[in-house]
């Protein structure tokens, strides 16, 4: 077994037996969704027609859940450590971490979301094509938040401000996802926004690792 | 076409809020400096020797 | 220390630090340091808190890169990280909590390139076999230790580097320490240990960091 | 591959022959800029016509277009200044751009909020989900989180590469931003509202925006060299601090 499995199998376990994985993160997106109706009234219809786009948003924030420790755990306890020594590169070994939290957190949830789409009176044509788009989509969010969790690595407080770093970046992400979500909805095709979300997360799947080592071996300097 | 006088107050509104944000960057940037000059003229005053040591 | 026997398989570099300098922050920790060992030597480091032992040990390891000076390894060449040659122990041990013994050095195990299924005979072998079913986060620090020593047997490296290895550890945990470190140089292996406490082994290099300030 | 900056360059060199530039410079860029600020101005309210359709509005543009030419350039002259703190480890990039990150905001914040009291008359709404305002709006949230990022992180050097990295990263995503904005905004257009950006401009127009923005670039100069000094005397404080303190191991 090579490290970079290790490292995936090793994250999936600690998130089984933290707990801090794939069950909060559907119940915090559950709770989410449960939460709009009181927000904005029971208009079936409007709910439908905002469906979409509240489903997008909420897996966003869902993704964020855990991001803050994703890496900081590693550090305080002086795995990151041996992560240099490995033979593995510093970048895969990331990205091992970013899939298991994917894992754990986008992947249940892109399953998840049409039930939750039901709910929310989302039209029927609408279903396949949001669990596609999200399983395309949460990717990107994952490895963006592993840039926001690099840069936040030593410090105490760091969630809110990787938030507050990571938000603006998923904006492309944001508005291909919805968009994919709205079409399909009014029967369109969305090959076009499929495409473009496919690009974002091919693209992150670039940047991301290799940002997130470079900040975390400067973050040791 | 639009009366000209109709919009007086949005054009001084606009120059205002520039001048008020970019007024403020100024006045704070030139605090600053001068606070943190004076700081370092009474650490001087205080440690004369300390800061030739480092350099 | 029938598991540190198998070193063979990876040639023992010499180490040759010339003109090395740090500072931390606005502070000159050293400067125009050098350092020779040979393979099977092993070097202590004292010196007062705060004088760069942990920082000259995480230079040698990589993590930092130095001021001014060259850190050389011999026969490895220049371009192979000296990371993937050596361990490095610091003041935290490199276990998660919420994994048993076991599955957090079989974990890193893979990750260092050894072979996770030595992992219960490296826990044997630092007398923490009892433990190795147990989360890591109800051991005590001692304990803790013991597992996190049982890395530097499931992956042969040739180079050790210990920052304080004796902290938190009982008598018989001490002299494990001694022993290991006496192992791996009989092997051929180098180490480099920061501590005050007596390593008592034969051909030890020693070097004193932050004399008084001239 | 170990050999590093020595020390001395770091610590003094640069910087003090920084200050004597700055020093050299700040007035007569002051004086430039206040000369550029008093003709632009003259021009804007006494020689620029008013526009045929949007009237006297129109003189916001002179205040509204260069700080969104300047919320740009400050960003591109960030990215430098991150690659210099990355790639060659100037002493001088980090102060560069902490200093600059402000700036930047101030002036994306000018842009949308001139942008908003232009749109009430010409919209008649203080704020169009237009796909300009939108992405300048994301590139103020960028300036934030760096701006957050700084203040986060305690050790300058430390921050200095953190920032660098989310610099470049937020280089490569604002393109991308940009286009995503741009496509969702051609999807929702709404069909009443009429574009800012007339298709020519009148060179009676065009000089005084010019020269306006010749002021901003002015200021911005100004101002970036006034906080850089101001960031390496509160350096030089934080070392003096520390050497009177008396830190055991000094042996400089």
């Amino acid at each position: 077994m090579t490290g970079w499995t290790a490292l995936l199998l090793r994250d999936l376990r600690l998130a089984r037996r933290v707990g801090a994985g794939a069950e909060l993160g559907l119940v915090f997106f559950l709770i989410l969704v449960s939460l709009l109706p009181f927000a904005i009234g029971a208009d079936q219809r409007f709910i439908s027609r905002i469906a979409p786009a509240f489903l997008w948003l909420a897996a966003l924030l869902a993704t964020l859940l855990g991001l803050d420790r994703l890496l900081q755990a590693d550090e305080e306890e002086g795995v990151l450590d041996q992560f240099m020594l490995s033979g593995t590169p510093l970048e895969l070994l990331v990205l091992a971490k970013a899939l298991a939290h994917w894992l754990v957190t986008g992947l249940p949830l892109s399953l998840v979301a049409p039930l939750l789409g039901l709910m929310l009176a989302i039209e029927p044509q609408a279903m396949v094509p949001l669990a596609l788009s999200l399983l395309v989509g949460t990717p990107a969010l994952t490895l963006i938040g592993l840039i926001g969790a690099a840069l936040t690595v030593s410090l105490k407080r760091g969630g809110l401000l990787l938030s507050v770093l990571v938000l603006p970046l998923t904006v492309p992400t944001l508005i291909f996802g919805a968009t994919l979500v709205k079409e399909a909805a009014l029967g369109r095709p969305y090959t076009t926004p499929l495409m473009l979300l496919g690009g974002m997360t091919l693209l992150m799947l670039v940047i991301a690792p290799v940002s997130a080592a470079a900040a975390l071996r400067h973050a040791r300097q | 076409m639009i009366d000209p006088g109709a919009h007086a107050g949005f054009i001084f509104a606009a120059y205002a809020a520039t001048a008020i944000i970019l007024g403020g960057v100024i006045l704070a940037s030139w605090l600053s400096l001068r606070a943190s000059r004076a700081r370092l003229r009474r650490l001087e005053a205080l440690f004369p020797e300390g800061g030739k040591r480092s350099s | 220390m029938a598991l540190i026997s198998t070193l063979g398989t990876v040639p023992a570099p010499a180490l040759a630090i010339r003109g090395l300098a740090m500072a931390r922050g606005y502070r000159t920790l050293f400067r125009d340091l050098d350092i020779d060992l040979a393979p099977g030597q092993v070097l202590q480091l004292t010196g007062p808190n705060g004088t760069g032992k942990s920082t000259l040990l995480r230079l040698i390891a990589g993590f930092l890169k130095p001021d001014a000076g060259t850190i050389r390894w011999s026969p490895v060449p220049d371009e192979v990280s000296p990371g993937e040659w050596l361990h490095y122990s610091g003041h935290h041990e490199g276990l998660r909590d919420g994994l048993t013994a076991q599955d957090n050095v079989a974990t890193l195990a893979s990750l260092l390139g050894g072979d996770p299924a030595r992992t219960g005979a490296a826990l044997g072998a630092v007398g923490a076999a009892p433990l190795a079913e147990l989360p890591v986060e109800v051991l005590s620090a001692g304990q803790r230790r013991r597992v996190a020593l049982a890395r530097l047997l499931v992956a042969p490296r040739p180079v050790w580097l210990l920052d304080e290895p004796f902290t938190a550890l009982d008598r018989d945990g001490q002299a494990l320490v001694r022993q290991l470190i006496g192992a791996q140089a009989a092997a051929g292996g180098l180490v480099i240990a920061a501590t005050h406490q007596p390593l008592d082994l034969p051909d030890l290099v020693h070097v004193v960091l932050g004399g008084p300030a001239s | 591959m170990n050999d590093a900056r020595p020390t001395s360059w770091l610590q003094l060199a640069n910087p003090a022959v920084f200050n004597r530039w700055a020093d050299r410079l700040l007035w007569p860029l002051v004086i430039a800029t206040l000369g550029l600020f008093a003709y632009g101005l003259y021009g804007t309210f006494f020689v620029s016509p008013a526009d045929y359709q949007q009237g006297n509005t129109v003189r916001i543009m002179y205040i509204h277009v260069p700080a969104a030419w300047l919320a740009l350039f400050v960003y591109a002259g960030m990215v430098v200044s991150a690659l210099g703190t990355l790639v060659f480890r100037h002493p001088m990039a980090d102060v560069a751009q902490k200093a600059a990150a402000p700036l930047g905001a101030a002036f994306t914040l000018v842009c949308l909020i001139t942008g908003s009291i232009w749109g009430k008359p010409t919209w008649g709404t203080w704020w169009q989900w237009d796909a300009r305002m939108t992405s300048v709006l994301v590139l103020l949230l960028v300036y934030l989180g760096i701006m957050a990022l700084w203040r986060a992180v305690d050790d300058p050097l430390r921050a200095a590469r953190a920032v660098a990295i989310l610099t470049l990263v937020g280089a490569v995503n604002l393109p991308i931003i940009k286009f995503s904005v741009d496509w969702w905004y051609t999807l929702h257009q709404p069909a009443s509202v009429f574009r800012l950006d007339g298709p020519t401009i009148h060179p009676s127009m065009l000089k005084p925006l010019l020269i306006m923005a010749l002021g901003y670039l002015g200021l911005y100069l100004v101002l970036l060299l006034v906080r850089m000094k101001t960031e390496l005397t509160l350096r030089r404080i934080d070392r003096l601090q520390r050497l009177a303190a008396g830190i055991p191991g000094e042996r400089a």
